[in-house]
């Protein structure tokens, strides 16, 4: 029995709860990725960076509470920096949406020629982010990390197992629910969110039927800056702080969004979760849990590993390329253009 | 005389927080030589920076390309990573006849790699550092251990010869599985490092990088909580980072015995930045061995000094360490000879690379120790 | 001759075609009429390929040709244009029907290479063609203008042009009218009997236009709700009640008038 | 003379090529309805955007209700009142049917439900389908959503371009029928058709534009009495 | 082709470019940037067949140009003789057992009905294939790389000359990509987009990790070259007469004349494909290509056979990148799988291929060698940039020591704000189609 339980809680600690996490991180950059694609119709870049800048944002608001002694109890205080954070952030999206977007909808341009300015938009943000906080790993996580350790769960539970749960990880699965929610609501509900799909189906009878495109976009950007920004400083919170992670952070988290379904709030909710998962189970070596769970002389020598970690990232994207094949726009059904 | 010596390290791409640190190694060097005034008749020396990006082999060669044939350099610092020291090697340092020294490129092509007397390393090859590391793990008792690589040349050939020696000394490697540097997320790698099991977990890999992202997922997790830290990750940030969380562990990297590196950390500290920072050490000898190497041929060509590298690295007059270069010039001037041991502990073996003696280290409350050297 | 056996299509829940029997004759110009939303243009996009049945079959000539991809139907000789143009927008109007023509031995990539001569000669043929097609929809100086900047009508004649590259044996129109200039269309009219006449094509029309229908189809099929609800001539169908409550409706004429009276 | 309640007058312009309008002239009185025939390619529809102000002019004005908007960009225009209901590219595809209705409705602030009922009542199948993709609908309930769409704004001018192309005669009689009711409630209709004959049974006036010109004007019964209108344009 | 004074101005602009750069930073540096160029718009050029002419969003790139390079080491590196004598075979073995288990597991598929049972059997089928293929091959693997890991540890190539490599890299990157065509072209626009970026990333990661193949991370280095080496030139006494003759310094003489010989292989290679692709483009087949790019649906209707077509056009496209990638990695002289990166090897080349104009041969020829040059070229523009505008702060001030740390980053960033303002002005690219 107990050796039972011992395999649960492995499989919970090294396999669900961190599988989760990610998911819900995942998931949470995924969001903004699929609002730039469903209402503006481009895959953006510049969402990495857009993260990135947010969470250094929120860092730099985050010490100058701390300096002036302010903290927010057990949880972090970066999350009272957060709305400053996403205020910057917001800001720097729609100028860059002035000075640079506007131009491309004006010309009707290709979404293609729209990915490859997000791209150019990426360098740049790249530069002003590690120009404000450098190239370095920033900590910034205060406050109760866990929830409870691993070993303070072996210490009650007698278990030789541990279990740990961090605050992050709690945090950001709740706020990723939450924030899926509220854009689905938003979107199929309000006006607003009404008018942006309009925008995104048909520019000009949008403004036909008197529709603001400039107040859409402005509405878009804005979002996308509170998600990008939540989504980096929940990250960050969780793991660390580094701006060229953050870029790198790009790539599952557009394979999220397309495996979703693009434009799709709920598929990158999905996809969040099949990217992190595919990436954490696949790879899983079964030998822990094997050892508890069959008699002593069956236990493995070997790992039981199907597939060294070295492939997580080929085998996530091996997933996704075969769910694109049986649901050619993602899990649901997203857009095309 | 303005000598130009170049730095091509990676200022942007993956290893991007550790080039800055290196380059301020190498400047170091630079400004000590020219503040005393001792070099070629008073010759200054200027830095001229390269950006390696330590992975795109097409433009670390153009960029060293430029500061050769442009700059029109005497000597470089670099290049950071293996494969990209290799093509600026192959593609010009050595048609246009450059030294090269670099602080970090561990790969073991490079010990037999012709190079026309023009390569050196100030980085021991990892073969060494996995005998060290067998060592210290058999004086401690450790008989079995799961090892985690960063995944380019400088990791794999680590790992793997730190297993060939380990095996050989009857211990047991449960698993050796590398980490991409960079990604979001190490639950996958730590899953399997926990599930093999072990003693303590081996992280081959850069404090910088992934190697942070897997000992703090190992320790959340409850996975490990004794790590070995091989030369990539023994740093000031490691303590900072983790302090008392790593208690017990260990780690190497090269150093001698004397307050070589001490020093060299004091002089960084006093110039604004953390000399225990990976390989910055590594950087700051690189570039004094060029410089004193161009002082005892009385030349800054570098077809002329190549040939006395190897005589001021294994010299056999005075010992010189970091912050002694005006010193070491002195002898040098006067016709004497000098040991260049540095921050490092220099010696050459088969003609180019560092042997390494190295420093083992522990952490107790939560502090970075010395214990002793070997 | 085409044959349609019980054929359905649904989209989910719902029963766009559902059960409909047909024959179009050899021969014939065949009119199909219906409500909209009767399920004529998916019938279409069955029979032509674009979508697979349900269930049913699709006979051409004896031969089943249910589920054949669209352009293995075209090299049997079964056409179609649609009836939301699809033009090749960056292509000028020309190109758009030079480019119909199967087999064209510049479609081989070797011979882009070292056939060149060849394939000089067939553009020139192809190229005639393609004016006298422009010629004869009235649309010959738009022969160099991209085929994204001409009008919504244009795209309509653009589509019918296509099918007048080609040697078709069976043609199916969905709505040509629809949008097109009322004098226009009955020259196009005049053009599909000429077709039908002297080249022996076999037409299936979509259209809501009733004179043009009177005009030229023999055999009407109506259709509502996914099922053949009549067939016969125009004048058996148009005096069918069934047919008249579902799509004709008693006319605005009689609407009109009865205002003046009351 | 008083201006008419809209009129596009001496338009010239095009898509950046060539001019397509020539001095082209439309308007159309309160509560009455002008109907703009003539062949493929005559210049309709780009009159139709001209007077909506998505086609920079080259010259000629455009005034409503005696306001001079030629410069206002046509999202400006829709707020004085004007409605178009485009030949193509008409709805919002991946929306309801219901939902572009709405949007239709986007710029109202009072309830539209009675509105929104109106349409139903007009067209039927809508309200069967109203939670569907109005993409997936047929070539003819596409249409019809798209006035429905622009019914539902409450304009002061409703400009169609080609309403009943692809649909039933029955759906067509009630359509051209709702449309003298609109312009009954005194909604002026500027309306492109190449249903002629009925369309110009209900127009009070009717424009015959070729090559983007004014060729004939007069009361939509004078001109299907015109032999040669009937028989150049109208198709005999 | 009518004469096109604005292109020709663009390419006399790209000239004068590469001049002025060689005037100041001397031939030696401007040889270097132009053969990376004349690769990189090669790779420009695959892209834009599949891209401009077809419509295929592949970000997979990456992928090919690597296939490119393996083929570079399996061709011309020699053989490892104790490798295969420790499991060579085996290890071929191994590999068509699993291959055979995977064609069994497709026939399975498509000859059963559906049903419980086909599943059953497929799970039994791919099961016991993958046991008999670890069995077989991971102890050859295994072998193999334990061979003298430090130089070798793994099979080698054939031995053969380099530039054979080149149209092997050519149909390595053929075969994949008619394997990925025929299983994932029916995914659309950015759907495919992620799948062929998923896809490279597993060749990336086979390239990593399977050390018995190319040495995994250890990098095969040392690849033969097609061309003389600097320093036998520098000792061949035929050589130094004339150098000295014109007065060259020798070092420097030798280098350019290296490059010079690699200009001119890439240049001929380039050419061709460009004469290829420009005259097919201008037929009708490229005629149907753009029908069904504009339009599927209707080219379908019009008797076009869209899949062959769009599989025809993406195996060929991505030989050219896999070409490219044979000559990038012979440039080279080894092969870094650490150094296939996403950002340099795909989103760089759709760089070059939209501003450079998507659809036209030309605009990514000009943008394959003007974004390169850029690449290379904005780390001194940037360098300089920052000294200039910093040059008023005090020497040693914190601010200037910020700044400086901070102007490597200005490379990207530059990168960025050139994209930007070229884009700005030409937003179609700048030779765009016709
Ligand atoms: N993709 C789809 N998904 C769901 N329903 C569809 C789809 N395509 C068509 N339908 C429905 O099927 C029915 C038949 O459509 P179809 O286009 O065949 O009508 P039609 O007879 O051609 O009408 P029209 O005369 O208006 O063109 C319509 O009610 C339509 O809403
Ligand atoms: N986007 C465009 N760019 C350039 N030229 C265009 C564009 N759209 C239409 N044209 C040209 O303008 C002319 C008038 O087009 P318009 O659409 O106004 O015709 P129309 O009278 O509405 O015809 P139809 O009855 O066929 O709809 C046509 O000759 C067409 O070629
Ligand atoms: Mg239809
Ligand atoms: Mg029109």
């Amino acid at each position: 029995m107990m050796d039972v339980l011992n395999a649960i809680v492995a499989l919970l600690n090294f396999v669900v709860i961190p599988g989760a996490a990610y998911g819900a991180q995942l998931a949470l950059g995924a969001l903004g990725v699929t609002l730039v694609y469903g209402i503006l119709r481009f895959s953006n870049f510049a969402h990495g960076d857009t993260m990135a800048f947010g969470t250094a944002a929120t860092i730099l608001v985050t010490w100058l509470l701390m300096g002036a002694g302010i903290t927010f109890g057990p949880l972090p205080t970066a999350l009272l920096a957060l709305p400053f954070g996403i205020g910057l952030t917001a800001l720097l999206v729609l100028g860059t949406d002035r000075l640079i977007y506007r131009f491309y909808r004006r010309v009707k341009a290709a979404p293609v020629v729209l990915v490859m300015v997000s791209m150019g938009v990426m360098f740049v943000m790249n530069g002003v982010t590690r120009f404000v906080i450098g190239v370095d790993e920033i900590n910034f996580a205060d406050g109760g990390r866990f929830l409870i350790t691993a070993r303070e769960f072996r210490d009650m539970t007698g278990l030789q197992e541990g279990l740990a749960i961090r605050t992050t990880q709690v945090i950001t699965l709740v706020v990723a629910v939450i924030a899926v929610a509220l854009l689905f609501w938003f979107l199929n509900r309000t006006r607003t969110g009404k008018s942006m799909r309009a925008f995104s189906d048909n520019e000009d009878l949008a403004l036909l039927s008197g529709i603001n495109p400039e107040r859409v976009v402005a509405v878009t950007w804005i979002l996308v800056a509170a998600l990008a920004t939540t989504a980096g400083v929940l990250y960050g919170l969780d793991k660390s702080f580094k701006a060229f992670t953050y870029f790198q952070l790009l790539l599952p988290i557009f394979a999220s969004a397309v495996v979703g379904g693009l434009g799709n709030p709920l598929g990158a909710i999905a996809g969040g979760f099949v990217i992190a998962f595919s990436e954490v189970t696949v790879t899983y070596a079964w030998k822990k849990v094997a050892t508890y769970v069959l008699p002593d002389s069956l236990a493995p020598d070997g790992l039981l590993q199907l597939m060294g970690t070295d492939y997580k990232f080929a085998v996530s994207f091996a997933i996704l390329v075969i769910v694109l094949l049986f649901k050619p726009t993602g899990i649901f059904k997203g857009k095309a253009i | 005389e303005d000598i130009k010596i170049g730095i091509s390290v990676g200022f942007t791409g993956p290893l991007e927080s550790l080039a800055p640190q290196m380059a301020a190694g190498a400047e170091l060097a630079f400004k000590e030589v020219t503040d005393s005034g001792l070099l070629l008749g008073g010759s200054t020396v200027s830095s001229v920076r390269a950006d390696s990006t330590c992975i795109d082999a097409a433009a670390a060669t153009a960029a060293v390309e430029r500061i050769v044939t442009s700059d029109k350099v005497r000597g470089i610092v670099g290049g950071m990573c293996s494969g990209e020291t290799i093509a600026s090697l192959n593609n010009v340092a050595i048609p246009n006849g450059v030294v090269m020294i670099s602080p970090s490129a561990t790969s073991p092509a490079l010990t037999s790699l012709e190079a026309n007397g023009l390569f050196f390393r100030t980085s021991p090859s990892d073969a060494r550092q996995g005998v060290v590391m067998t060592e210290i793990m058999q004086e401690r008792g450790i008989k079995s251990v799961a090892v985690t690589y960063t995944n380019n040349d400088y990791g794999k050939g680590l790992a793997d010869s730190f297993q060939a020696a380990f095996e050989a000394a009857g211990g047991k490697v449960t698993i050796n599985a590398p980490h991409e540097d960079g990604k979001a997320d190490y639950s996958a790698e730590v899953a399997a490092l926990a599930a093999a099991g072990g003693e303590l977990l081996v992280v081959a890999g850069y404090v910088d990088q992934g190697g942070s992202g897997i000992i703090r997922a190992a320790l959340d997790t409850g996975a490990f909580d004794t790590f070995e830290f091989p030369d990539g990750m023994v740093s000031q940030a490691l303590e900072d980072r983790f302090g008392a969380e790593i208690n017990g562990s260990f780690g190497q990297n090269p150093a001698s015995a004397g307050e070589g590196r001490d020093r060299y950390v004091e002089m960084a500290t006093a110039a604004g930045f953390d000399g225990t920072s990976a390989f910055s050490a590594e950087s700051y000898d690189a570039a004094a061995l060029i410089l004193l190497a161009m002082a005892k041929a009385k030349s800054s060509d570098p077809a002329v000094y190549k040939a006395e590298v190897l005589n001021i690295a294994n010299g056999d007059g005075e010992v010189i360490l970091p912050g002694q270069l005006a010193k070491a010039l002195e002898i040098i001037n006067a016709g004497g000879s000098v040991n260049y041991e540095g921050a490092t502990a220099v010696t050459f073996v088969n003609g180019r690379e560092s042997a390494g003696s190295y420093r083992e280290i522990e952490f107790k409350d939560g502090k970075l120790e010395v214990v002793k050297y070997r | 001759m085409i044959v349609v056996e019980n054929l359905h299509r649904h989209f989910g829940g719902f029963r766009a075609v559902d059960g409909a029997s047909l024959e179009i004759a050899t021969g014939s110009i065949t009119g199909l009429i219906g409500p909209n939303g009767a399920g004529k243009t998916t019938l279409f996009n069955v029979i032509a390929g674009r979508l697979p049945p349900t269930s049913g079959r699709v006979l051409m000539d004896g031969e089943d040709i249910t589920g054949l991809p669209p352009h293995e139907l075209f090299h049997k000789g079964l056409l179609r244009t649609f009836q939301i143009a699809h033009e090749f927008g960056s292509m000028t109007v020309r190109e758009n029907l030079m480019m119909v023509p199967a087999h064209q031995s510049g479609e081989t990539l070797w011979n882009t290479w070292f056939g060149r001569k060849r394939i000089a000669e067939e553009e020139r043929r192809l190229r005639d063609k393609a004016d006298e097609v422009l010629e004869f929809l009235t649309i010959s100086h738009l022969a160099d203008q991209k085929a994204s900047q001409i009008s919504g009508g244009q795209k309509k004649l653009l589509e019918l042009g296509r099918t007048m590259m080609v040697d078709a044996k069976i043609v199916f129109l969905d709505e040509v009218g629809a949008g097109v200039n009322r004098t226009l269309l009955n020259t196009i009219g005049d053009a599909i009997v000429r077709l039908n006449k002297e080249r022996g094509y076999t037409f299936c029309v979509i259209e809501h236009d009733m004179d043009f229908i009177g005009r030229l189809c023999d055999p009407v099929i109506v259709m509502a709700e996914g099922k053949v609800l009549a067939q016969g001539t125009v004048d058996q169908v148009k005096s069918d009640e069934r047919v008249i409550e579902a799509y004709l409706g008693t006319g605005l004429k009689n609407k009109i008038k009865e205002e003046a009276h009351g | 003379m008083a201006d008419p309640f809209l009129i596009g007058s001496g338009m010239t312009g095009g898509y950046g090529g060539a001019d397509i309008l020539h001095d082209c002239t439309l308007a159309v009185e309160r509560g009455e309805i002008a109907v703009i025939v003539g062949p493929n390619g005559a210049g309709k529809s780009t009159a139709m955007k001209a007077v909506f102000g998505m086609l920079k002019l080259r010259q000629g004005h455009v005034r409503l209700n005696g306001e001079d908007i030629t410069h206002l960009s046509p999202q400006a225009r829709v707020h004085k009142g004007m409605g178009f209901v485009p030949q193509t590219h008409n709805i919002f595809t991946s929306m309801t049917v219901a939902e572009n209705l709405e949007m239709g409705a986007f710029i109202r602030h009072d309830d539209f439900r009675d509105t929104m009922a109106q349409v139903y009542d007009l067209f039927p199948i809508l309200k069967e389908k109203r939670n569907q993709p109005a993409g997936e609908l047929s070539g003819g309930q596409r249409q019809q959503v798209a006035v429905g769409r622009a019914l539902m704004t409450r304009p002061s001018v409703l400009m169609l371009d080609e309403p009943t192309a692809g649909v039933s005669p029955i759906v067509m009689d009630e359509l051209f029928d709702r449309i003298i009711e609109v312009a009954r409630t005194g909604i002026s209709i500027l309306m492109v058709e190449q249903n002629a004959r009925q369309a110009l049974e209900i127009a009070d006036k009717g424009y015959v534009l070729v090559q983007g010109a004014n060729r004939f004007t007069d009361t939509g019964k004078a001109l299907m009495a015109d032999p040669e209108v009937r028989r150049t344009f109208l198709g005999g | 082709m009518s004469v096109n004074w604005r292109n020709i101005g663009l390419f006399g602009a790209l000239a004068v470019l590469y001049g002025a750069t060689a005037w100041i930073y001397g031939w030696n540096l401007t040889l270097a940037i132009l053969n990376m160029g004349l690769v990189s718009a090669i790779m420009a050029l695959g892209v834009n067949m599949q891209w401009g002419y077809a419509g295929l969003f592949n970000i997979g790139i990456m992928g090919f140009v690597a296939l490119g390079g393996l083929a570079a080491v399996l061709i011309s590196m020699p053989p490892v003789t104790e490798a295969w004598a420790a499991g060579g075979v085996r290890i071929l073995l191994g590999l068509a057992v699993g291959a055979a288990s995977l064609v069994a597991a497709v026939l399975v598929w498509s000859r059963m009905a559906p049903g419980r049972l086909r599943g059953v059997v497929l799970v039994a089928v791919l099961i016991v294939g993958f046991v008999l293929y670890s069995t077989v091959f991971d102890p050859a693997v295994m072998a193999v790389e334990r061979t003298n890991p430090s130089a070798t540890g793994y099979l080698g190539g054939l031995g053969l000359p380099i530039l054979l490599a080149w149209p092997a890299g050519g149909v390595l990157a053929a075969g994949a990509a008619w394997l990925i065509g025929k299983t994932a072209l029916g995914l659309r626009s950015d759907y495919l987009a992620i799948a062929t970026l998923g896809i490279s990333e597993i060749v990336i990661a086979v390239l990593k990790n399977e050390d018995w193949l190319s040495r995994g991370v250890k990098n095969v280095t040392g690849l033969p070259r097609p061309v003389p080496y600097e320093i036998n030139l520098q000792q061949t006494p035929g050589f130094v007469a004339w150098a000295q003759e014109w007065g060259f310094d020798l070092a420097t003489a030798s280098s350019i004349v290296v490059k010079l010989c690699y200009a001119g292989l890439f240049i001929v290679v380039l050419l061709v494909l460009i004469w290829l692709v420009e005259t097919a483009w201008r037929s009708p087949w490229g005629r149907m290509m753009r029908a069904i790019r504009d339009n599927e649906v209707s080219a379908e209707a019009m008797g076009k056979d869209v899949t062959r077509r769009h599989l025809q056009i993406f195996v060929l496209g991505s030989a050219v990148c896999g070409v490219a990638g044979a000559m990038m990695t012979t440039l080279d002289g080894q092969l870094t799988p650490s150094s296939y990166q996403p950002l340099r090897f795909t989103f760089l080349v759709w760089v070059m291929v939209i501003v450079g104009g998507s659809g036209n041969n030309w605009g990514s020829v000009l943008g394959g060698m003007l974004i390169w040059w850029l690449w290379i070229m904005v780390e001194p523009i940037g360098q300089n940039l920052f000294a200039v505008l910093t040059a008023w702060l005090p020497d040693g001030s914190w601010l200037k020591g910020h700044l400086r740390d901070a102007a490597a980053h200005m490379r990207l960033l530059t990168m960025g704000v050139i994209m930007l303002l070229v884009l700005r002005f030409s937003p179609r690219g700048l030779i765009p189609e016709r």
